[in-house]
């Protein structure tokens, strides 16, 4: 029996294990990393939340009915009190919030990373006028201002939230592309992917197999970055009061919190809190991130911690090496030939 | 070249071939400047020999093998490869009859990809050709890996984990997994470390022996050549400076370049008395390079003529090519007005300033006023 | 050599400029057939016989009575021949050139200090922390980057004015109106500009301080990692030599290149900071342009900040040119 | 070769030590080096990479960075003067002035952005107090000597605007600018070119011989050995293995390790296909072996060998050697090896 022969159901099932396999493991060499739980821990809480949020929050605050006493200060009933100018539970919409934030963020990066190595890879690997095309375009959306770019594009094409992720991507691609492309140019010089040509490749192997795979590291991390970047913007862009009007995010909530007198109340808690999720969102991701591209460029040595290694070395332990190095006093050979005789 | 003319016994023949490469850059494209990697060789391998291909950097050595495989298309000129022209074939017959044809390279670690496994590498050729099950080519990449020196318990390391000689290895093995024909190795040694040359290089002969393989065996060390190769051709600036048997080649170099490049090998026998030839100035820009003899500049031996005057490829004895005026003499037509003047006599003047170590007291009284 | 390059340089920055020049023209043509809908969105309460009134009128009124190619030329012609960015919607009809010049100015008091400040104190901490390498300055730096890259601008901006604005009273929390209106330059005027511009200029600069800081750090460590530095400190130079005529310059080529590429993130996200404030700058002035949809007024604030990055990083290219002597036709990038 | 014949040592080091603590463990590159160079001879210290013969030379400079290095030298004298404990200001007036270095890459050795001659002036600047003109005055005479054509415009090129021999012979001017007494250099040549490197060895030869300055030649070509040493070393993994004058090491190597070096490399006198081969390769730094550190390798190994490091220890006139079983060559061999 062999692979070839095999129906397509049960490669497909032995190529999902053997992916399930490596994700396993991928995740596992994060968690390893000292940086990486934290990232984890945080991501997987975010997700947790915002999966569950009806569940875990106390109010629903899209709900009109649904509301108390305007201005409370932070109780048992509500832990972050209540908005001076609506009346709804801030801890309720700060749960809320973290739905939105996710959505745009993760969707935005996955679709920048896509797009930006299709068009990485292409510029890089067909180069000539496919190549001259995608970097002008590059510099172009490098040279105009994003977020007012992104603020004329919403008041032309609207505001609903799936345009705001199109809009991200539509101008977000340039700067991963132009990196994936150097990346490509690098390894596509290399002997390897010669010598794959060499023996027969096509070119869709040499890009899937080789050239794709070498670039991987900077796309995960991109994604993640990518992912943070977005949501920063998303979060401005709902502060502005340009974000999508039908959902809560937390960038919305902070306009909220200054429109609606958090500043001359003193209500510095409703200002902190989105402020928080934005933070912790973003930086777990990060984390993430920065992790991965460790994890996964082999180039990336651990040189982390020499400093570390040095501060921790016993003066005893140094003194052990040099030592054992030391001449021992042996025989010489005359010597021991005497002895033998 | 005219003593045989049946191509049967050659496997890859070269004919006038010369690569041009356009030089890149806005003044560049209105002057319309080339590189001449390759201008004019012809050569010709014959089956199961090791060719030798001798030179410094920019010589063309390179672009020359590159040709040979059919990873660049010569500007002019014909390559046939088992009597088919290589550059006429279509897209499929042309893939095909290059998996006949397989390259070494220099630096092994930047010849393996660093995310495959020492299975995934080797038997890469075999999975494209796709005809071999997952059972079949385990089986092949383990025996290979025995050939070459390896233990199959390597089969699932990466190669990072290896040294710069077993790199290597695993780079013969994947070049000879579809049994090819014909193989260029272009510096296979030069990036190891030096007490690991004789081990690449032996595995190299053995292997060739076992399979009838032949070699197009490219290096800048004159040694290397000599005990391994059956013909060679020395290059310079992208030209043919002398070809022919090995054999008749050392035993009586000719060309002032060859000459140079022998002083530079190293000989053990430290008690004889050694002339040196070092040779004066700079590899010269590929760019646009003279009419003449490309070596002249540095030639000891240059005259007026060298500078513009053609240097056709002449056989001095059976099976020996020097292209030299200074060997040959110069043809009898068309000859510039003192031609046979040796250039050297500016030179020696250049010489002299830029060795004051001879002259130290001329430069002393240069240097204070 | 190096002059082709520069005029190649220049040549292409042209060209950009142009492209995103089209881009302006068309982005409010997005979408709708005829730019009146878009300038003029049909109101409920509106007949069509009316709405097909008011469309003329607006139609002739901004000159999209001619053909879009001629529209096209039109507006390259009344921007290059007159400096004419097309008029306002603003009641009165005011230029747009003049609305934005009366902007221009207040903006820049904002980009150019931050900076300012970003490039030197950023350049500083990232010189001391990539000197004292592995020690509790490095490692200040380094955690304090990871935690404030993660902290958007715009909620340091609004904790600053919070805390430092409402509740402490150190300074104002929002722009004092009185600011513009009595500008003249005298000593007072200047103090009160400087005070007001406290607050948002050290909000944006955290950012840009902490990045340029990380970059510097990382250059120069790239730097002294580099074999010529081995080779003046074989050639018995003071350590100060070695510092300020060997490593920095040849630190300063990543960290002029990535100049270019941070200024337009720059004038983006003062956007949001000129609005926590209300600052009389093109920000706030681009927002009400928006809320009012008022496109002429919107698109040549993007094309005069297009033209701000473009020639930004024209000028750091130049710069780059001048500090690495290899540079030569089209290599870098 | 008109220069005084002393036995005084120009440079002496006992006992250099040098490791590199790292994660998951020690790479001890140096242990334990003893170095005699005699005023005016030039010493070549061979060995393949990873033998600790780079890390060697930096150490005599004092120029490696703690960390992450530690070194351990029980003394290091220049010319009688002992730089062992030497504090980084003091050596700084060393480096340069008595001790200069030539590095192997030409391109990453100088720098990018500053123009050769203000590379060279500034050792004249530092070391003798001269002003800009008086400086290039002496630059332009320093290029002149290693050969440059042209030396005052090429003074004022940047290094990219080079060749690559023209660029190492201002590597050259650089280290030969102030006379020192010592000129380490490591792999100068390895970069180059076999033509530009003659030309190089040349120059350096003549250099080092006209001037009187003792050389230390790091390589691992045992042709560039042939061509300039005198006396030379051989290190393999961190440790000395012989040490004999270049023709008696060329003629009679003692060692197993010299001697498969010298056998492997391809010669012109060679006949056949075959090739003396040294089996296996380099031990990682981090895992070598026991007892003798060429045991895995050596053909004429033994149980002790396999136990136990050996001395290093003499044998003859000026040779050292770190075997068991030193290799026997009678008189006959000895003429024809």
């Amino acid at each position: 029996m062999t692979d070839k022969k095999l129906p397509i159901q049960q490669r497909m099932l032995t190529f999902l294990k053997k992916r399930a396999i490596g994700t396993g493991r991928f995740f596992k060499r994060i968690w390893a990393h000292p940086k990486g739980k934290i990232g984890l821990t945080v991501v997987s809480l975010l997700v947790i939340v915002a999966v569950f949020a009806p569940w875990i929050a106390p109010y629903d605050p899209y709900d009109v009915a649904d509301r108390t006493t305007k201005g409370l200060t932070p109780s048992l009933q509500h832990p972050l009190g209540t908005t001076i100018n609506t009346g709804v539970d801030i801890f309720s919409m700060l749960i809320y919030g973290t739905r939105i934030s996710l959505i745009v963020g993760v969707t935005a990066g996955v679709c920048i990373a896509f797009v930006g190595a299709i068009l990485g890879v292409m510029a890089g690997y067909i180069g000539g006028f496919a190549d001259n095309l995608i970097m002008r375009t590059v510099d172009v959306l490098l040279v105009i201002p994003s977020l007012p770019l992104v603020i004329v594009l919403t008041n032309v094409l609207g505001r609903d939230y799936w345009i705001i992720i199109f809009i991200f991507v539509a101008l977000g691609w340039g700067g991963l592309s132009r990196n994936i492309r150097s990346l490509v140019l690098v390894i596509k010089n290399s002997n390897y992917v010669k010598a794959a040509e060499l023996a027969g490749a096509s070119r869709w192997r040499i890009m899937t197999k080789h050239i794709l795979p070498g670039t991987s590291h900077l796309l995960i991390m991109s994604t993640a970055l990518g992912s943070a970047g977005i949501m920063v913007a998303e979060a401005g862009l709902s502060f502005l009061g340009l974000g999508d009007p039908t959902r809560i995010s937390w960038g919305r909530m902070l306009a909220e919190a200054q429109g609606g007198g958090a500043l001359l109340f003193g209500h510095w808690w409703w200002i902190i809190a989105p402020g928080i999720g934005i933070f912790l969102a973003v930086f777990s991701f990060m984390r993430i991130g920065i992790v991965m591209e460790e994890v996964l460029n082999p180039r990336m040595k651990q040189s982390t911690g020499i400093h570390k290694i040095f501060k921790t070395l016993s003066g005893d332990y140094i003194n052990e090496v040099f030592d054992s190095m030391e001449e021992t006093e042996q025989p010489t050979t005359s010597e021991r030939s005497a002895a033998k005789a | 070249m005219n003593e045989k003319t049946s191509g049967s016994d050659y496997i890859l023949e070269m004919e006038n071939v010369s690569v041009d490469f356009p030089v890149k850059g806005f003044t560049a494209f209105l002057k319309r400047q080339k590189i001449s990697a390759v201008s004019d060789v012809s050569l010709r391998i014959e089956k199961g020999q090791t060719f030798g291909v001798v030179g410094e950097s920019g010589c063309g050595k390179s672009t020359l093998a590159n040709t040979m495989i059919g990873m660049v298309k010569p500007t002019a000129g014909r390559v046939t490869f088992k009597g088919k022209n290589l550059f006429e074939l279509d897209r499929k017959s042309f893939k095909k009859t290059r998996r006949d044809m397989q390259m070494i390279f220099q630096d092994p670690f930047s010849s393996l990809n660093p995310r495959f496994n020492v299975h995934d590498i080797i038997s890469e050729p075999l999975l494209i050709r796709g005809d071999a099950t997952e059972e079949e080519m385990k089986a092949r990449v383990v025996e290979l890996l025995e050939l070459v020196g390896l233990s199959k318990d390597d089969i699932d390391r990466h190669p990072s984990d290896f040294s710069g000689g077993q790199q290597q290895r695993i780079a013969i093995a994947r070049s000879i997994i579809l049994n090819p024909d014909f193989l260029v190795c272009d510096e296979p040694v030069s990036a190891l470390d030096v007490s690991v040359h004789a081990q690449i290089l032996n595995l190299l002969t053995e292997i060739q022996e076992k399979l009838g393989l032949t070699y197009v065996f490219i290096s800048h060390n004159l040694a290397v050549v000599k005990n391994i190769c059956d013909r060679m051709v020395v290059m310079y600036l992208g030209k043919v400076m002398e070809g022919g048997s090995a054999k008749a080649i050392f035993d009586n170099p000719r060309h002032p370049y060859t000459l140079a490049l022998l002083t530079a090998v190293l000989d053990t026998d430290v008690d004889k008395e050694k002339e040196e030839i070092i040779l004066e100035g700079d590899i010269p820009s590929p760019i646009d390079p003279p009419q003449g003899c490309r070596f002249w500049q540095r030639c000891p031996h240059a005259m007026e003529g060298c500078k513009n005057v053609p240097v056709p490829e002449v056989e001095i004895e059976r099976d020996h090519y020097v292209a030299c005026h200074h060997v040959n003499g110069f043809p009898d037509t068309d000859l510039p007005e003192g031609y046979d003047r040796p250039v050297k006599t500016e030179e020696a003047e250049r010489k002299d300033k830029s060795h004051p170590l001879k002259t130290e007291e001329s430069v002393e009284s240069k240097t204070d006023a | 050599m190096k002059k082709s390059y520069i005029v190649k340089r220049i040549l292409y920055s042209v060209f950009i400029f142009f492209v995103v020049l089209t881009l302006n023209f068309f982005i409010p043509r997005i979408g709708v057939d005829d730019p009146a809908e878009r300038y003029y969105p049909p109101q409920g309460n509106m007949s069509d016989a009316e709405y097909e009134i008011i469309k003329e009128l607006t139609r002739e009124q901004y000159g999209f009575d001619v053909s879009t190619p001629r529209q096209y030329l039109n507006y390259l012609s009344d921007l290059f021949l007159e400096g004419n960015m097309g008029t306002s919607f603003r009641s009165g009809s005011p230029a747009v050139t003049d609305l934005i010049i009366d902007r221009l100015p207040w903006t820049l008091v904002l980009s150019v200090s931050t900076l300012l400040l970003g490039l030197i104190v950023g350049i500083l901490i990232g010189v001391v922390a990539a000197m004292k390498r592995g020690r509790w300055q490095d490692t200040m730096l380094l955690n304090a980057s990871t935690i404030m890259v993660a902290l958007p601008a715009f909620f340091i901006a609004l904790v600053f004015s919070f805390f430092l604005g409402f509740e402490a009273e150190l300074f104002p929390a929002y722009t004092n109106p009185d600011m513009v209106s009595d500008f003249s330059w005298s000593l007072d005027s200047l103090r009160m500009v400087a005070y007001n511009a406290a607050l948002p200029v050290i909000s944006m600069a955290f950012g840009s301080i902490i990045g340029y800081a990380q970059g510097t750090r990382n250059a120069v460590i790239a730097v002294t990692g580099e074999d010529f530095i081995l080779t003046a400190r074989s050639k018995g130079l003071k350590p100060n030599a070695i510092r300020y005529k060997h490593t920095l310059r040849n630190a300063m080529l990543p960290i002029v290149t990535s100049l270019g590429m941070s200024i337009s993130g720059l004038i983006g996200g003062q956007v949001v900071i000129e609005q926590i404030f209300n600052w009389h700058g093109m920000g706030t002035l681009f927002l009400e342009a928006n809320n009012t949809n008022d496109y002429p007024l919107m698109m040549g604030i993007m094309l005069l900040l297009s033209a701000f990055t473009i020639v930004a990083i024209l000028v750091t290219d130049l710069i780059y040119v001048l500090l690495d002597p290899r540079v030569t036709v089209g290599e870098k990038r | 070769m008109n220069r005084e014949q002393t036995n005084e040592n120009m440079l002496a080091v006992r006992n250099l030590k040098v490791v590199f603590p790292m994660a998951h463990g020690v790479i001890r590159a140096v242990e334990g080096v003893d170095l005699d160079i005699k005023k005016g001879e030039s010493v070549a210290l061979v060995g393949e990479s990873g033998c600790g013969k780079s890390v060697t030379s930096k150490s005599l400079m004092k120029l490696l960075d703690t960390p992450p290095a530690l070194m351990r030298v029980d003394d290091i004298t220049l010319d009688g003067e002992s730089l062992k404990d030497y504090s980084e200001k003091k050596m700084q007036d060393i480096r340069g002035r008595h001790m200069s270095m030539i590095f192997q890459d030409a391109m990453t050795s100088l720098n990018p952005v500053m123009t050769c001659g203000r590379q060279i002036d500034e050792m004249y600047m530092r070391h003798q107090g001269m002003d800009k003109k008086e400086a290039r005055k002496h630059t332009i005479r320093a290029l002149e000597l290693v050969g440059v054509p042209e030396p005052k415009s090429r003074a004022r090129n940047f290094p990219h605007e080079l060749s690559g021999g023209m660029r190492q012979r201002v590597l050259l001017a650089m280290a030969f600018a102030c006379m020192p007494k010592l000129i380490i250099a490591d792999e100068p040549t390895t970069a180059l070119d076999v033509t530009i490197q003659a030309q190089v060895l040349d120059v350096l030869r003549d250099m080092q011989r006209t001037h009187g300055v003792s050389l230390l030649l790091i390589t691992h070509d045992l042709s560039v050995v042939s061509n300039i040493a005198e006396t030379v070393y051989v290190m393999y993994s961190g440790k000395i293995v012989e040490k004999a004058p270049m023709k008696e090491l060329f003629r009679t190597p003692y060692h197993p390790y010299s001697e498969g070096l010298l056998k492997s490399v391809p010669k012109l006198s060679d006949e056949g296909k075959q090739f003396v081969q040294i089996p296996g390769s380099v031990p990682h730094p981090m895992k070598k072996p026991s007892g003798c550190y060429f045991h895995p390798r050596c053909p004429y190994a033994t149980e002790e060998c396999r136990q136990s490091m050996p001395p290093l220890e003499k044998r003859g006139e000026d040779r050292l050697v770190r075997c068991f079983h030193p290799l026997k060559h009678d008189a006959k061999e000895a003429k024809t090896a």
